[in-house]
């Protein structure tokens, strides 16, 4: 894993986030490189979707910074309608538009927001609804999906703005083991063919699998952060053991 | 089926109709409570005017005390439905009688006479029912006005209100080029109001207000025709009208051209 | 004369008088939506019903007071029913059975739409425990319906209460007759009555029905998490 | 029962001009208060300063008193202040002032049940706040609240009998004045419930075939 | 594990389910023991949760017999309300009533059905609340606990009937890793008392922990039926091979 010589794409410095008056992140650093996968663990509540919300601009914070393809995403001068184009999201519950097809869905972004060619965009998402195994679900309602399958056609909209990277906020916390398998199998793809990614989820063997660097949150300050082989069998912090006994039987 | 029975209902009701008011010791009369100087309902909330002072008196001569009626505020729409439901013994509501309420209900000899009047602004004032043509009327529902009109002058648009100062308001508002009513209400009002003249001050043939019974009630309408023959003995409608249109009409009307006494038009 | 027009209010027991005719109104207005909820709620159960004849005619019923304007029910009760069955029922009687009858055909339909709201597995751990049919309804399914029909229901009485001025067609003295009574009486002599009467009336309906629709906010939002 | 046939047919033609008026002053309020109504749920979601205070007065003024009397202010008050509007434009302004609050509380609570995740996807794919109102906000309130929008439409309807009161020949108006001259209160009230029938019924099968349409995308069937 | 010489609580023969003319559960076959735990797994929409639902009278049978403390759980004369309260159920979806607090959603059944002393029966919920670890939470409203708060009540509140078998539908399903934990660790607490259980679950390495018997079934039939260790390791079908590798990444 030798991404470290990589660019660096995002830069987090020092993050603070308060809720009223508590605080949820305490001084976060990060810095993920191009073509990084960076798997964010820890208990519940302890920050992490709060975090990647932040990246997003979806809450505000209350200190540091956060450096994005070299720009600073703090203050009140950032076009987060730009910046958002280039960092795809995807959450934990469907969150498709119901009214719209699966195409309708893939289209809005690219169409209405980054006014680009219908014709080089519907080409774009044919590809990678290939990709997903859901070339025949193009004309259906998400209703008439699964929740893997919906799933799958998140990661496709995120994808077809050509983002530069993508969060994953326990994008398989709902489905059934069989769902979280494709979805599961999708990110894995992704990851292959050097996609930048943050993604918190509660699938050790995943988490195992794809991360390049395992970032592990306690209380809204990072705890660890190391490669996934030393995280799992030889975790630094006795927090971290803590949390990695709850997956042991 | 249903008709036969319907038939003998109405004779038992006819039959029995002023017997049973005495069992009841009370006689039910319909009036209007919102029409002045007509039926009104006074500021302490007691049934006042023409109409009411001549139930009392009916009340007073059927069963020994003019306290003995229960008035029953009617609406104009709903005057007759109250009579053929049994709800009220008598209609004494301004019951101007025509030739489609006759087949309806029985009307007694009249106690009233209308004529229709047209008021409008001084300042553009309708002198003719001609100049009408093609122009907006004011009337007020269930009114003489609004049946006359309706008959005779289809050609004519109406604007129809349900309430008297509705039916004024809108002329003020120039909704309307005129306002056609019982011409002595219109003196009234337009002594009151400057800048409205009467400019036709009376219209049509002479219709006549009536009490009115339950079609078939034969019994009461006979005691009415005959109480009202009684009372014309005694000019008591000339009285009524002293105490009641009087203070709302002022001197400037002859009672003669509303006042019919004995149930008998001159 | 705009303190002419003031003064009628203040003539012999007319304030008194107006009130009277606000509490009829809202006498009327109350009672019936007792009743209708009541009614209502039988009516709503039934509409759960899975048999389709019973699904029908209560749809009917519905469709029914919901297309015939009151007034021609309160004109076929007060002088139809009572004629045919040959019974005298006074006009506020008539009045509440009529209201009665349309607040149970409004109120099912949102003690159903509250029903159907409730997820299916809420009968389903309720079937879990023992509960029997009765129980389910008494227990689980209707105390969780009376929250979510709330708003529909306070929505729906105050358009009972200023539905409540039809009734003076059957000689019931409402608020607004009452006014108009004494805008009549002083038509000649105080033409600007009807300003002052009918601003006092615009108050007093808002007066019943604003802490109406202020409550089902409240409730709303209190039982919304 | 004896039903006067002629009767009915020679008012024929005059419930049938009442029934057209009816119509016209029903699809105007409506189409109003739809307009009103947007507009009031769209300034209550932005919550922008004072202009949402002033919608909350107006919906709760307009909810909580009676039509025939904000038709009296319309009509008969506001022409003392010197603004005269026809007895149609009244009745049409009225309607969509009632109708207008209405449809605020419909549209808001459809909006209020767009999920808050629904917005912030929208958000992370670089949409403006006014493509969020137009392409995901907007079409799933609509969806959630046809129903009662559509209960709204058909209460409109019926809340024409009321502008009877300023002179307009609606239907109601003209049935009571027919009672009130023929007295064939049967007959009238025969055509009464016919005319009801005939324009609110399909409405209704109107509304109920929009709403599945308006739903299918997102509800099914 | 030689429980399977207990007494047999609950037999099912040649079940048959079908939804419209869809056969859901085909001819399946089962002893349950008293005191023995039996863990459903099968991939999604095999028919576990029918099954259970069949059991509990949620759903009619369409042929073979359930035979329940010796009775027979099929025709029209089952008296269901009597027979479920000696079966207790959890769901996966927090299924609470809402309008009710705790101690009250506890004492419903107990009161209303079994018609019991409320001072008992207190006494019995406050034990079943210490155990579980929520004596303080008697009188919150189920808004006000966290997902696995709930679901730890939601037992309790089967429990407080005290049936003879527990059913657990995928119970964790919807939950945070850590209240996973806390809910199964109630669960692995019953067994050790020697509740008989049905449980139906996606999480392995608890299945593996908490099972005498793995019944493994696929399309409505019975694949497999094996101890825990044997069937982890070894097991007899591929398609169970199959399903087991989704978990392995
Ligand atoms: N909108 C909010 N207002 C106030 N507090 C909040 C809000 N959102 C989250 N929090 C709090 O912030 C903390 C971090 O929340 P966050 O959702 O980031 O946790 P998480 O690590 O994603 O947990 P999980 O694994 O349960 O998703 C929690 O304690 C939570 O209660
Ligand atoms: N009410 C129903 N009507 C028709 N088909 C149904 C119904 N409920 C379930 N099914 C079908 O029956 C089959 C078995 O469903 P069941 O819920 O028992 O599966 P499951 O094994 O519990 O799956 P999961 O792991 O997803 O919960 C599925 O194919 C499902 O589609
Ligand atoms: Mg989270
Ligand atoms: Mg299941």
């Amino acid at each position: 894993m030798n991404k470290e010589n990589h660019q660096v794409l995002l830069e987090i410095k020092d993050l603070h986030k308060e809720y009223d008056t508590r605080t949820v992140l305490d001084g976060i650093h990060l810095r993920v490189h191009k073509g990084e996968v960076i798997v964010v663990l820890g208990p519940s509540g302890c920050g992490k979707s709060t975090l990647l919300r932040c990246l997003n601009g979806l809450e505000s914070i209350q200190g540091g910074d956060i450096q994005f393809d070299g720009e600073s995403l703090v203050g009140s001068n950032v076009d987060w309608q730009k910046t958002r184009q280039k960092i795809g999201m995807v959450f934990q519950n469907y969150d498709l538009f119901p009214h719209m097809t699966v195409i309708e869905n893939i289209l809005l972004g690219p169409i209405k927001v980054q006014k680009r060619e219908k014709k080089e965009v519907m080409e774009q998402a044919a590809q990678l609804l290939e990709k997903v195994g859901l070339s025949d679900r193009k004309d259906s309602y998400p209703r008439q999906l699964s929740g893997g399958q919906k799933q799958r056609i998140a990661i496709v909209r995120a994808l077809c703005m050509n983002p530069e990277i993508m969060l994953f906020d326990e994008v398989t916390a709902a489905l059934d083991p069989e769902m979280v398998r494709e979805v599961l199998d999708v990110i894995l793809g992704l990851a292959k063919q050097g996609m930048t990614m943050m993604i918190v989820t509660h699938e050790m063997g995943f988490a195992q699998a794809v991360a390049d660097r395992i970032l592990f949150i306690d209380e809204g300050r990072v705890c660890e952060i190391s490669e996934p082989k030393e995280f799992f069998t030889n975790p630094k912090t006795e927090r971290a053991q803590q949390f990695l006994n709850i997956f042991q039987f | 089926g249903s008709k036969a029975t319907t038939d003998t209902k109405k004779e038992q009701a006819a039959k029995s109709s002023i017997e049973e008011i005495k069992q009841r010791g009370k006689i039910k009369i319909g009036v209007f409570s919102d029409k002045p100087p007509f039926g009104f309902v006074d500021a302490n909330g007691k049934n006042q005017g023409f109409d009411v002072f001549i139930a009392k008196r009916f009340a007073k001569d059927l069963l020994g005390d003019e306290s003995k009626v229960e008035f029953v505020l009617v609406e104009a729409a709903s005057r007759v439905e109250f009579l053929q439901a049994n709800k009220v013994d008598l209609i004494l509501a301004n019951f101007t009688v025509t030739d489609e309420r006759k087949q309806k209900v029985d009307f007694a000899n009249p106690y009233m006479k209308v004529a229709l009047g047209v008021v409008s602004p001084s300042g553009a004032p309708i002198t003719s029912v001609d100049q009408l043509k093609g122009k907006k009327l004011i009337v007020n529902k269930g009114t003489t006005a609004e049946t006359f009109f309706t008959k005779n002058y289809p050609d004519i648009e109406l604007l129809k209100y349900d309430q008297n100062t509705e039916a004024f308001e809108a002329l003020k508002d120039k909704r309307g080029v005129a306002l056609a009513h019982d011409n002595t209400l219109l003196f009234a009002w337009a002594r009151e109001n400057t800048g409205y003249t009467v400019g036709v001050a009376s219209l049509g043939s002479l219709d006549t207000i009536a009490p009115a019974v339950k079609k078939g009630d034969k019994e009461l309408l006979a005691w009415v025709n005959t109480e009202l023959e009684t009372l014309g003995k005694e000019n008591f409608i000339h009285k009524a009208y002293d105490a009641t249109l009087k203070p709302a009409y002022g001197e400037s009307i002859d009672p003669e051209t509303v006042v019919v006494e004995g149930g008998i038009v001159k | 004369m705009q303190n002419l027009g003031i003064n009628v209010l203040f003539e012999g027991t007319t304030l008194q008088r107006l009130f009277e005719g606000l509490m009829m109104t809202a006498g009327i207005a109350f009672i019936s939506i007792i009743i209708g909820s009541f009614l209502g709620i039988g009516m709503g159960l039934l509409r759960t019903s899975k048999s389709r004849i019973v699904q029908f005619i209560c749809r009917l019923y519905l469709e029914v007071f919901r297309i015939i304007p009151i007034l021609v029910w309160l004109f076929i009760v007060y002088f139809g029913v009572t004629n045919a069955l040959d019974i005298h029922l006074d006009g506020e009687v008539v009045a509440v059975i009529v209201f009665s009858l349309w607040g149970a055909a409004e109120m099912g339909d949102i003690v159903r739409g509250a029903l159907e709201s409730l997820p299916k597995h809420q009968v389903e751990s309720g079937k879990a425990i023992g509960l029997s049919f009765w129980g389910l309804y008494r227990y689980v399914l209707i105390p969780q319906a009376v929250r979510r029909m709330l708003p529909g229901a306070i929505n729906l009485s105050t358009r009972m209460v200023k539905t409540t001025s039809l009734v003076v067609m059957i000689g019931v003295i409402d608020v607004v007759k009452v006014g108009q009574q004494i805008i009549e009486r002083s038509i000649i002599k105080v033409p600007t009555a009807s300003f002052w009467v009918y601003g006092l009336i615009f108050i007093l309906y808002f007066i019943i029905c604003y802490p109406l629709s202020k409550l089902s906010k409240k409730l709303e939002a209190k039982w919304e998490n | 029962m004896d039903i006067n046939w002629q009767f009915i047919i020679s008012t024929l033609p005059l419930y049938q001009k009442a029934a057209w008026i009816t119509i016209k002053l029903g699809f105007w309020g409506t189409l109003l208060s739809l307009v009103i109504g947007l507009v009031c749920s769209i300034i209550l979601y932005f919550r922008i300063k004072v202009l949402k205070e002033l919608v909350e007065i107006y919906v709760e003024l307009s909810r909580n008193t009676p039509l025939l009397i904000q038709l009296f202010f319309l009509y008969f008050g506001l022409t003392k202040l010197g603004i005269t509007m026809s007895e149609t434009t009244c009745a049409i302004i009225g309607l969509a002032f009632l109708g207008g609050s209405y449809m605020s509380e419909a549209f808001r609570s459809g909006i209020e049940a767009v999920s808050k995740t629904q917005i912030e996807s929208g958000l992370s794919i670089g949409l403006s706040q006014m493509q969020l109102i137009r392409y995901v906000i907007l079409p799933q309130a609509f969806a959630v609240t046809m129903p009662s929008l559509a209960a709204n439409c058909i209460f409109l309807f019926k809340e024409t009998s009321i502008v009877g009161a300023i002179a307009i020949a609606e239907l109601m108006h003209v049935t009571q004045d027919v009672i009130g001259m023929y007295y064939q209160t049967f007959e009238s009230l025969f055509m009464l419930v016919a005319a009801y029938l005939i324009i609110i019924l399909p409405l209704s099968f109107l509304l109920t075939w929009l709403e599945r349409k308006v739903r299918y995308a997102e509800f099914g069937n």
